[in-house]
């Protein structure tokens, strides 16, 4: 539809559309440039980083589950400071948001991390309090409202971006921890990360991966997604970004319909690298069918019951 | 450059009761591949399993167009791939990763391969100029095991074959002929692949008799170009007495042996 | 094997094999008696009891989701009385543990239907603390150590058969909870109720449950539920009894690794109405392939990389 | 009494472009099917779909040991099974759920369907004995959707169509020419199955007039044997001044009319 207008902005973060590729499962991009023309998706979150350079978790760090994959990379990445050096050259390229995935072990990290991306060409910052593969930091602030308010009032003290927190999905309550980062001045949300897991060898008698636990993402777990972004969703007025499983255009919408303004495709990537373009096709197809030509025709549209 | 493609299998052949050979229809490919790279294959739906399978490129027809794959059936995905007949269509990314570095200059060479690390080498045999003097040396478990001797004995000048339980050729591990021949072979370059504890060994072996050694090497894999960072192996740091992971996907499957801390 | 003995003792309750029907989708037996042998079975824990009969959530109650379902039945039963009278006698045909698992709008209600089953010829009860399906009570005390001490420990004061206190995984830290069960004296944890989810249709903009919201069970929650097993069994001195997803016995053996003493199988019994016995083959088989002969061979001998 | 078998698939045919007509041979089930009852099918691999699909039988042919459904492809399950062809094998359950309560002594009777409705109303005829009057009523959205007109006139003493848009016999619902003919037709008996507002319109006709009427209702199945409790409908309890939930699969599908509350 000529008039078809799939542009969103996420508190100052402006996408020319609603598809963003999730942090971890894009790199910095490079590779799926080869793929995909990345001037087409709506923002790149990059690989998590951290203020050094880490190594990341031993291999095996994948192991497949029913319609999921569970995952221990450990956050390994160059650090922030390589980050804006060797790659964000490579990402300006590009006419897509950048969005900066970042991950502490302490709040100062958050912070410091957070200074030098003040000065750097990315679009927004995420702050990843929900990586389950590191032992330190990051999930432990997840896991409480009282850890997230933390990290988001420190972070937000110095960071001169659009803030999103991304939440976890391994809690009791996560309209609770949403709230908090939104008291704490947050400008928008993500969920989920993945979902603690584990897969057994059963001949060795080991776990599969090297690290034992892993995080589950994928299709199997697109039913908590959309009940937590469902959730959040209807406890905070900031935006929410949904991801979890999405793997088409429709599972796109369902995220929109539960109240997402833009979403995340991760796992999908893996089998399907042209999976962010296709999702985007998929959401044209399905709003030029039902007549409709702007995303706020559909997100939040989920009625109840 | 690789992409991702749907190819039509035009051949499909049975080599062992659990080891199959598909010949796939692909000018990209087939044009493309070099030696030590694989393709990222799709084996069932998503719903049956999420993952591509790396399965490296054992032979390329440029004039055909086909390229070959030979694979063993592990679990889900080979045992999907292995039911697959000549007219089905199948979705396959590549050809992926670095590639062995060949050179002409190389006149002497060694060949080592064990289990389904074979396969890539077969590749690699068939690209090397006449002008290069090849020994392969292959080990199997037992005689009943034994696949594509003859393709190997038609690509190389000699071919040596090692079994576990002695029932054909030397008895015991490959590695021990190869240790054997060292001192009097006079070899350029070593490429293996096959078990870890077996590349390992060849590597020890190649560093003691200083020859240079090529290893590829297998991990499991995510999306296979290089972003998820899950197929990582330990190589060293360039002049620092340090430690990274590399990906086998994008920075490997093949490394310096010299390059891989094996654990 | 002639010596293989897969007998098991969860704390008093003797079971003959460690395969348990699930809560919910067994109903009282009488069903999947045409098609299997019940007396071949370690046990059936029947359809969720309250104290007087329910009618349960509206329709539709089901939804298939990637590897998995989601189903909203509300616990509809006939209240503990009619299945004392109408259910247990012909439960009580077969030689198979019967687990009466029964839930509350209030601990008044438990600690009652306990009373009424300690003269009830039944082997053990299974005190539903997390069924997500309810809008009172239920998983609202099992949310929290808290909730789950003061059911366990009002319930333990009348209840004089073994107690098994069933846990929902929709919670920050489930080892907490599971000790809290233990320290108020349940013999017992099993694990897990279904995880909270969501589907749309995007063609209705509706959930595709009447009820909205629904509990995701199957093989697509497995890696959640063997690593909260792991988890509570690494917690708790109790015996834990372990479900999700289970549908081979591989699946089961990697719960037994992970820690549990017996297992439950739900959801696989819909598309296979012998899966229980499958189970039970696969666990002799895998036994007989590794030389094994007692089930104290494998209980909680995952050893972590 | 029901099972589980892995049948073998002897006959697929095309009745439309989206509606096929399976033939299964089955000792079990077509010597045991009753008109109304289903069979529970799976339709692809555990990991690809975890439920099964309830379908009528449409027709048993007790000499060939055979039996058919006829089915509409609606979604993933039906869609897989539409790929399926003669030869290949079938994991199905079944006969399962109550069948039309059927007698001799009804000699007047009308069958309403709609939709996917009319294929279990095809067994029900077939089923019916010559001394029995049996007038058809089926509804289609327009003329190029009708299916099945020839057998169910050669079934029945009287086949009347209405489409929607009137571009075949009677332009309207079909509701309309049952309740125009019910004051003169002297009914003994109505069947139906169909879409819910058809089903609740056709029960209200038959109380206002007074007439037995048997009706087949669907819901999202879980068990499809009366367990897990998911595909309920709502009842009257007898005598009562209070309402219950029925399981669709084994209580029903077939109710009469007088007992469902419509919501
Ligand atoms: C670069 C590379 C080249 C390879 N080339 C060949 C080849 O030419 N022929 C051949 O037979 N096999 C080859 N393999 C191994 C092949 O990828 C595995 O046997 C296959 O993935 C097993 O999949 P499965 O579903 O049958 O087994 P499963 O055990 O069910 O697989 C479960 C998961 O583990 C992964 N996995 C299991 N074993 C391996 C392994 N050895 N390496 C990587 N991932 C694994 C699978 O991809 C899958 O994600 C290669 C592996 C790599 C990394
Ligand atoms: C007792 C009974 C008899 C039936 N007989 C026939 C028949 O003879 N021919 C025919 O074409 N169809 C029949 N149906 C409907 C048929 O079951 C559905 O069309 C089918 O399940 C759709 O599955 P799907 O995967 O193609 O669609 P999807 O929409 O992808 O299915 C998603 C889920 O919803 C369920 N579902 C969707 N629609 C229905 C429905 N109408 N009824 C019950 N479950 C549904 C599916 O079983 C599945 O679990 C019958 C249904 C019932 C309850
Ligand atoms: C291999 C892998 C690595 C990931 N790394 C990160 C990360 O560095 N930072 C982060 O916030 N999330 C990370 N995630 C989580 C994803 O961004 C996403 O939240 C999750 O996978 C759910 O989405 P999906 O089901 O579409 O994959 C990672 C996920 C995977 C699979
Ligand atoms: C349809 C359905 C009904 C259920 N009803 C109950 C119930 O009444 N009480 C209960 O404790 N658990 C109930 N459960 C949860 C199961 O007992 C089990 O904990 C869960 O389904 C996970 O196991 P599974 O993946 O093998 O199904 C129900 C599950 C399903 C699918
Ligand atoms: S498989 Fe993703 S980086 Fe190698
Ligand atoms: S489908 Fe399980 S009770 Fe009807």
């Amino acid at each position: 539809m000529a008039n078809m207008d799939l542009q969103v902005e996420i508190s100052g973060l402006k996408l020319k559309n609603p598809v963003i590729a999730a942090s971890g499962t894009f790199g910095f991009g490079r590779e799926y440039a080869e793929y995909i023309d990345l001037n087409k998706i709506g923002g790149i979150s990059v690989k998590g980083l951290t203020l050094e350079p880490r190594k990341g978790n031993p291999p095996p760090r994948i192991a497949e589950t029913p319609s999921g994959i569970l995952n221990s990379v450990g956050l390994q990445n160059p650090g922030v400071d390589a980050f804006i050096k060797d790659e964000m050259p490579f990402l300006r390229q590009y006419d897509t948001a950048i969005i900066a995935n970042v991950a502490g072990n302490t709040i100062s990290d958050y912070c410091r991390i957070a200074e030098k991306l003040n000065d750097a060409d990315v679009d927004a910052i995420e702050v990843n309090v929900s990586c389950p593969n590191v032992k330190e930091g990051c999930l432990a602030f997840g896991s409480s409202a009282k850890g997230v308010a933390e990290v988001t009032s420190s972070v937000r003290k110095v960071c001169k971006k659009p803030l999103i927190v991304k939440l976890t999905p391994n809690v009791s309550n996560i309209s609770e921890i949403a709230k908090a980062a939104e008291e704490q001045g947050a400008d928008a949300v993500s969920l989920i990360n993945t979902i603690l897991g584990l897969a057994i060898d059963i001949h060795t008698k080991r776990p599969v991966l090297k690290n034992n636990f892993g995080g589950l993402s994928g299709p199997a777990v697109k039913p908590v997604a959309l009940r937590m972004v469902y959730e959040v969703s209807h406890s905070v007025n900031i935006p929410v970004i949904g991801m979890g499983g999405i793997t088409t255009g429709e599972d796109a919408i369902e995220f929109f319909l539960a109240g997402a303004r833009a979403v995340m495709v991760g796992t999908a990537n893996f089998a399907n690298p042209k999976a962010c373009i296709e999702v985007l096709d998929g959401i044209a197809l399905y709003m030029k069918n039902c007549n409709l030509t702007r995303l706020d025709d559909i997100v939040g549209k989920l009625e109840l019951n | 450059m690789s992409g991702v493609f749907k190819d039509k299998i035009v051949d499909m052949k049975m080599l062992r009761e659990d080891i199959f050979r598909m010949t796939i229809l692909s000018e990209y490919i087939s044009s493309n591949a070099m030696p030590g790279q694989f393709v990222h294959v799709k084996c069932g739906d998503d719903s049956e399993m999420l993952l591509r399978r790396p399965i490296s490129i054992a032979f390329a027809d440029r004039e055909r167009k086909t390229f070959d794959i030979i694979f063993q059936v592990k679990g889900k995905g080979t045992g999907h791939l292995a039911g697959k007949k000549a007219g089905d269509s199948i979705d396959i990314m590549g050809p992926l990763g670095k590639p062995f570095d060949i050179s002409e200059s190389n006149k002497n060479i060694a060949v080592v391969g064990g289990g389904i690390g074979i396969f890539p080498l077969l590749f690699l045999l068939n690209e090397m100029s006449k002008s290069q003097r090849t020994v392969s040396y292959l080990g199997f478990r037992s005689k009943d095991l034994i696949v594509l001797a003859d393709d190997f004995s038609r690509l190389c000048s000699r071919l040596e074959i090692a079994t576990e339980d002695g029932s054909e050729g030397y008895k015991g591990f490959v590695t021990s002929i190869l240790e054997n021949h060292l001192p009097s072979e006079n070899f350029d370059m070593i490429y293996t692949c096959g078990p870890a504890p077996m590349l390992k060994k060849v590597s020890k072996i190649a560093e003691n008799f200083g020859v240079l050694c090529q290893v590829s090497l297998e991990q499991r894999m995510g999306c296979g170009i290089g972003t998820c960072l899950v197929c990582s192996c330990k190589t060293k740091v360039k002049d620092k007495d340090d430690w990274k992971y590399s990906r086998v996907c994008k920075d490997g499957p093949v490394f310096w042996s010299s390059d891989i801390i094996f654990d």
